[in-house]
């Protein structure tokens, strides 16, 4: 997984990006990150405690600006130990894709205030070291709402910077969570037929009984040659509630490169 | 656009002051939350209160008065074993580093029917084979199989050589007395090996719910003949009391085979597949979430019944006999 | 420009034709090789020999005679195995999937001293104390602790209470019998809740080259009080053949402390730590490879002597009662 | 280490990137790379068998280019399991330091034949999972040698794209290796000063009784802004002579973005 991810999204965007080059009135970027997310969470279906720790995090994601809109999909990935309170461990892994579009119809793309859309789509595994049976545990949801986005561009000592702050809130989707005891979905095993069994395992996500919010702030320092670099401050929130509810909190802190593609 | 940045900065507050709302800090530690939180979650999700007729609320009600915030964590500690204790199963037990819990009436009542010494100076000898955790030896023609833990993995490498030295003589003695238990999946490697055909050999359902017989559905357990090849001759499985949880539902496989019987004493039980939860003082606790019953709709918490009832005999010992495998081995040379 | 591009390609077929120069393919897993190997690494690596008086040149013409190309796995197996048995240790073994060789002849041929039933029946009842793998019962004042393997990792919380529960007894016994050994970290840790001040206890070396006395220097063995504090009072270390290992190394630490003593039958020995191998067939094997001797330079490989020499006696076992824990708990209590 | 070594790289480069980007005659470059390995290798102190396997491989580079020369310093991770034709296994992670440099007074820097020199630092640990004692065992050598490189630039449908070829041969230098039967160097622990410790653990490293050579072959693709995708195909030896013998063979496949920073 740890090493796939990267390889297989740099493999399309090679093959992506071949196809929309041709673009002459878009620009594209690759942006690559990586850094440490201080996650906290709790699911209930192991422990009425909160398990938290520092974990990898890293993202890479792809991003076409034509003169009207900005569209961004991007691949996120998080792997590591979290202990609770008195030492015990579980091993945590989620892997998201976040897509944003955000229209600039009537102002410049490169400053101001945005409106948009985004959708979300994560899923988040752990295994707890202290449990030997029903010790797996998974939850996924995808799921849209309305975004953000605030640019300001400034300049300091001569050189070209940029603060930026995306905001998403996930209003209404689907999710899927492991069972009251087991790691498989609540009637998923029901029926032999998959697709059948698969709707039954399937929850809508709606907001006010689930959350899912989050912000990215970038402080962006753009080369002349049109690349930049950034640190990026990336806190979120999530509460998947039904069965044994699971909630999540993690902010990350990340060094991130952005590549001008075209 | 200055000002609508003021949007952001609401959005900052708004995000980072949900932190106490989404994610409320962890439960007190203190002797009445940690009992409440103990008792509620077995009440939950434990699956046997119906089958052993437990009264679960009566239980709450004795206890709870005997709980307060300024007990130490000895006291606190005897008090929810003595409350566990009532769930008359081995598959309970509270862990807290200084000593763990748990109830072992299923065999501490019942003869031993088992030493490990008189096997070891009598049948198995220095010269008996060690295939990963199976330790073998040909006694009269009879393959012996004396296999401890279910906890240690059987490799295929070891079952071959196991199901080859089978083939070459006239039956097998699987010897699982005193097998606490394990690995579910080490048991149906083993079985697998002397299964003709695939077949079910028992049914599991587990809780779905807080409610007290809110379970999902009975979920049919299946038996496939080992890929490599099996061994259909005529099979023996020695258990007494102490073969427990895994070692349970390996009996119950075996005893579903035409061409396998048990001897000895039954099975202690351990049908219930535990689940583990952890306390607001750092202690863990499990206990059985699951029920399995055989094709007769008996569960398998109660133990597996043998079709030869037959217990050590100490004028037998004084021989230097272990009258349980010379019966097995008769049976198998007939 | 593209003529010069000529030195690449033939730097590249240079570098791909390496391949076999720089890491030549797998050795043939044929029996000649395979003995050749096997008696070669022994050679190199093994650190008994002088101590041991073996002639492995001559135990190599022994058995090189017997290996041919067109013998089978099993007839190999048993041919190595005849050889590895020459080197009389308990930490030379053979493992090949089906079989495992070993040499037991350091307990096998002593009395047992030890009955497992007896004492949970007799000593630990039901109501002892299961902290980690130390299972504890206060007997007569005295505190009794059962640990079967140091295989079995002693976390720091489990030996507190050990420690807490021994300050409020007259005295400990440590009951090693049957330990086979295991981690050297669970030795140490557990010897150091008994130590006043630090103290070196053996010392070891390991071997530095194929030349059989090519050994590193001899580095001590300290031993440290454990800082969460000790049990300084009077402790009785029962032992017999079957202590092997890190329970010989345990046995030599608390062997060394001013406030302990030994009970019971020398252990078994085991001071070699074992280096592994593997054949060109996929068998894997381990022996010794460093020696370690204690302060009188006497080899913890010959096993650790016990203060008191006892052994099970048979007319007390019938009457129920471990004669070695009788004594030790009068030892304590005088 | 999977998570901080890419994170410390890319701060230093920040830090180092600020610190350089006044040079207006030099050209400065930033590569990442991931991909998978193919590793196979023999340590004696283990096993006269073979152990291979495909490691997921990441490379992060920072290059300089002025008129008359190139350097290049490339930080190598690779992190996976190797088995033998048995099936037992151990696990071997690898980080090295490459260094480049390539002199072209003579030829422009963007084609043709350069000679220069190359320093490698490989550290290489590996943990078998079926032996229980002494199954941690360890080696690093740091050398230099001559270097080559050729590049020929070509056009093909109207992209930029270059071919470029790198061989390095380290001659000189200096290893420490795993002793006879345990993870620490024969000699490490004979005095108890750390420093007469340690030259007593170093042994030399000479071509001939010592081998570590390898190539960088690039197919780069560079877009219009400056930046580039690129396969690499990266085949390396090393054989480590003395003691207990290791011999280590790999090839790499990766996919790799270059970023312009000045």
């Amino acid at each position: 997984m740890r090493f796939f991810s990267p390889y297989f999204i740099l493999s399309f965007l090679l093959a992506f990006g071949a196809a929309t080059a041709a673009y002459s009135q878009t620009k594209g970027n690759l942006w690559l990150a990586t850094g440490l997310q201080l996650q906290s969470g709790r699911d209930r279906g192991f422990s009425p405690m909160i398990y938290s720790g520092n974990r990898s995090f890293s993202l890479a994601a792809f991003g076409i600006e034509s003169p009207h809109k900005t569209e961004t999909f991007q691949f996120e990935f998080g792997y590591g130990p979290l202990t609770n309170r008195f030492g015990n461990s579980l091993n945590a892994l989620s892997a998201g894709l976040l897509n944003y579009t955000f229209y600039h119809k009537e102002s410049p793309a490169e400053r101001g205030l945005h409106w948009g859309w985004s959708n979300q789509n994560v899923f988040n595994i752990r295994r707890h070291n202290g449990f030997t049976n029903y010790s797996l545990r998974y939850d996924y949801f995808t799921a849209i709402g309305p975004a953000l986005r605030y640019t300001y561009p400034f300049e300091w000592k001569g050189q070209s910077f940029k603060w930026q702050t995306l905001a998403h809130w996930q209003v209404v989707g689907f999710q899927i969570k492991s069972g009251y005891i087991g790691a498989d979905p609540e009637g998923l095993s029901e029926e032999k037929t998959g697709f059948g069994n698969l709707l039954r395992a399937v929850d809508p996500f709606f907001a006010g009984k689930e959350w899912s919010m989050g912000l990215e702030s970038s402080l962006i320092w753009t080369l002349p040659t049109g690349n930049s670099l950034a640190i990026r401050y990336r806190p979120e929130i999530s509460s998947l509630g039904g069965g044994q509810p699971v909630q999540r909190l993690g902010q990350a802190v990340l060094v991130m490169v952005t590549i001008r593609l075209w | 656009m200055v000002k609508q940045a003021r949007y952001f900065w609401i959005l900052v507050f708004f995000l980072l002051s949900c932190e106490q709302w989404v994610l409320p800090t962890d439960p007190s530690p203190d002797p009445i939350e940690v009992f409440d939180r103990l008792w509620e979650d077995v009440n939950d999700r434990y699956s046997f209160f119906s089958h052993k007729a437990i009264d679960w609320e009566q239980v709450r009600e004795t206890y709870r008065a005997r709980v307060s915030d300024d007990m130490g964590q000895l006291e606190l500690y005897e008090l929810l074993a003595d409350m566990l204790f009532e769930l008359r199963d081995g598959h309970v037990n509270l862990s807290t580093g200084f000593n763990r819990s748990r109830n072992w009436d299923w065999y501490q009542e019942f003869p031993v029917n088992y030493d490990e010494n008189l096997i070891e100076q009598e049948y198995l000898g220095t010269d008996y084979w060690i295939s990963g955790p199976l330790l073998h030896q040909v006694l009269d023609e009879v393959l012996y199989v004396n296999y401890r833990s279910f906890a240690q993995r059987i490799s295929e490498s070891n079952l071959q050589v196991v199901v080859e030295r089978a083939k070459r003589s006239r039956g097998v003695i699987i010897d699982v007395r005193n097998n606490g238990g394990g690995n579910l999946s080490n048991a149906e490697l083993l079985a697998s090996a002397f299964a003709e055909e695939e077949m079910e050999y028992a049914r599991q359902r587990i809780k779905s719910g807080p409610g007290p017989e809110e379970f999902g559905p009975w979920e049919p357990m299946v038996l496939n003949p080992w890929e490599e090849g099996t061994f259909t001759g005529l099979v023996v499985v020695l258990t007494n009391r102490r073969s427990y949880s895994a070692t349970s539902f390996f009996a119950q496989m075996m005893k579903t085979l035409p061409n396998a019987l048990l001897l000895g004493d039954q099975t202690g039980g351990g049908g219930g597949t535990p689940v583990f939860g952890e306390l607001p003082n750092g202690w863990t606790y499990r206990f059985s979430a699951t029920q399995t019953v055989d094709l007769e709709n008996r569960q398998l918490e109660d133990g597996v019944l043998v079709d030869l009832r037959l217990d050590l005999d100490p004028a037998a010992m004084q021989r230097g006999e272990d009258n349980l495998i010379e019966a097995a081995i008769s049976l198998l040379r007939r």
